[in-house]
């Protein structure tokens, strides 16, 4: 599991790469809510994820929860076919914001008439 | 149909019921589901159910800081693959066992929502001699 | 060192002893040898000297169209690793098997060569009762 | 395992891909022997060998002497550090010719003088 956090127009971008598991879930969990304690807007880039199971997914849930009661967005971009699957299984595919690209997301934060 | 592997015992894994074996347990359904002939879809949804039931092995069968070894057998069983997970943890009501309402969002509690997706059969069945429990699985070689 | 694992059974894989099972027996070794903080070399050098030692089985302790599994057995003692290969064939003499004189060019003959060069220790003990042979090798971690 | 051939300035190229062990390398001996019946030059791109055993190195050898066997020239091309490694315990490293790329290999099988 590597994961590698940047800032790109006031919002954290967070990569994940690697396996999702009960093994790596917590660190996924730790970064991104101690990312959300800066107080920005998040995307995951999970375009490298090879694999994810339902303890990723929790993290994501909390991540997703986290912001929202701290009213900052948090989505997703590049979902694999295989995450995509598992997120549909949880039925999170409709819950949570998904771009196709890092930069989609990057313009749909941008405020409104620029 | 694929016939790498025919009717029987594909492998049986016997590994300590630890977070970090998990990646272990999945190379090896990976490798047994594609040499029976099960395409890429039909693997990662085996290996994602297995992980499942291993996880809940290594958190609930096993808690309060007990320890103990996991058993993943796989078969074949004509166009299914029959997956058997023993613990030997002390013996579980599977009633107490329910997946959760999905539409209640929280982290957690996803794990026997999945595998009933994801397998054609899931459940307890009376443990061997000397096991806690044994968990089966079926599913269909696609 | 690493101390994902501690020391003891890594796991048990028991699996039919036929070629196109190595690939998941390399999986799993590969894996485990990991967890125990192997280099990518020490790794490498586990996983060819298992599979050396299981191809044997499935070509000479099984032979004449005999078939049957082998179980490998994968152990942490210290800051070695054990493998205990175990297969339900006949009783091997240990005399009769000696790497070639590499000099001597052809194809074959270099498994027993690869598997000493790339262990500290190989070698037949006792098998378990109901077992045929049991061969164990043994390497450190580095 | 994927097996190609294609043939460059007279020289059948096969490049292997994948794992040569017991399961594989009969596919990898047939495929050479083949190869080698249409009486030229071969060279074997190794560079995406992931995993070769002692009976992919026998595969190699059988070749090797066919081919010395009919005149024609055999040898390894781009042979990556694992496939390297076990060609040094064979002690083939010095037997076999190994080229660092295809295209030297080709170099080296021109006519001199051309
Ligand atoms: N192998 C098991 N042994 C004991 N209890 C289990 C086992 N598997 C599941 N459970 C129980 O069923 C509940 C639901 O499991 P699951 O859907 O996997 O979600 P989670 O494990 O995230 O709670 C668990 O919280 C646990 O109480
Ligand atoms: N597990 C085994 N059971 C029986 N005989 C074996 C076993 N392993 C090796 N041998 C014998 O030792 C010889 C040398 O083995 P090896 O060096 O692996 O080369 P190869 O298998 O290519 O002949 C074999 O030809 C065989 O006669």
């Amino acid at each position: 599991m590597t994961i590698l956090a940047e800032e790109k127009q006031g919002v954290t971008i967070v990569s994940l790469s690697g396996e999702i598991d009960l093994q790596t879930s917590p660190e996924v969990r730790k970064s991104l809510l101690t990312h959300l304690e800066q107080g920005k807007d998040l995307i995951v880039d999970m375009h490298a994820v090879g694999y994810i199971d339902s303890s990723g997914v929790a993290s994501l849930v909390e991540a997703y929860q986290t912001a929202r009661q701290e009213g900052l967005r948090f989505s997703l971009a590049q979902v694999g076919q295989g995450a995509m699957r598992v997120l549909q299984l949880a039925r999170l595919d409709r819950v949570f914001t998904i771009h196709a690209t890092v930069d989609d997301g990057l313009e749909s934060l941008k405020p409104a008439g620029g | 149909m694929n016939t790498e592997a025919g009717d029987g015992l594909l492998f049986l894994l016997r590994i300590p019921a630890r977070a970090n074996r998990l990646k272990l347990i999945r190379a090896a359904v990976t490798e047994a589901a594609s040499l029976c002939g099960c395409g890429p879809e039909c693997v990662s949804e085996l290996v994602l159910a297995v992980d499942e039931a291993c996880q809940n092995v290594v958190r609930h069968a096993y808690k309060n800081g007990a320890s103990g070894d996991v058993v993943v057998e796989l078969f074949r069983v004509g166009n299914h693959l029959e997956v058997r997970l023993t613990d030997f943890a002390p013996t579980v009501d599977p009633a107490s066992i329910k997946p959760r309402d999905l539409k209640d969002l929280r982290p957690g509690g996803l794990g026997i929502h999945f595998i009933r997706e994801l397998t054609e059969h899931a459940g307890f069945v009376a443990p061997p001699a000397g096991a806690g429990n044994q968990f089966l699985m079926r599913k269909r070689i696609e």
